[in-house]
């Protein structure tokens, strides 16, 4: 299968923002993608691991700029 | 998904050795998308059982509490 | 007291006090361009003592545990 890449796909999730808090707002060039936060996970596991769908936020931040990843496996 | 869950079950009452397959040891899984607070396996085993003995510990409390208010009333 | 975290810089340690102007108290600002999963200003702070209280009790743990196991042996 061939990725096709949608332009708003290339924007990527804000990593601030998935955390919790990112202080750009609405100016942020990072997408912003609103969700609840898994009770699970806050109180320490989630079985549903990244299929869930509620947030998982982080700890750590990214240290740079990864690239896009393309899974083509 | 949890609607048919009793209300007061959390999930530090699940215990990790009943799943069969343990997504977040498959290669390639990262596990902080399954325990939050650097929890692995093992420390969360034994943060869910200090959980649940804390949380009976004050129940039986309360019932002593309320039992000697009502003594000393 | 600080001096064995890790230096790398988490977003739990972004002060929101340290904002001299909180642009998301602004008139006009919706505060969940800024904040996720519909945490505020005094929910997201509490979030972030959790956050960092439990890493810091568990961290410790590990440490108590090694020196039992040491001592142990
Ligand atoms: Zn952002
Ligand atoms: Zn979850």
């Amino acid at each position: 299968m061939y990725l096709h890449v949608n332009p708003e796909e290339k924007v990527r999730e804000c990593p601030w923002y998935s955390r919790g808090f990112c202080k750009h707002g609405p100016k942020c060039r990072h997408k912003h993608i609103k969700k609840l936060l898994c009770e699970n996970y806050y109180l320490g596991f989630c079985p549903e691991g990244p299929k869930c769908k509620y947030g998982h936020p982080k700890y750590d931040l990214p240290k740079e700029e990864p690239e896009i990843k393309l899974d083509l496996q | 998904p949890t609607s048919n869950r009793p209300a007061q079950k959390t999930i530090y009452d699940v215990d990790i050795e009943s799943f069969e397959d343990k997504p977040w040891l498959k290669p390639g899984a990262d596990i902080t998308d399954y325990f939050n607070y650097n929890f692995t396996e093992e420390t969360w085993k034994a943060y869910c059982e200090r959980q649940n003995q804390m949380r009976a510990e004050l129940s039986n409390q309360g019932k002593i509490k309320g039992y000697e208010s009502k003594n000393n009333n």
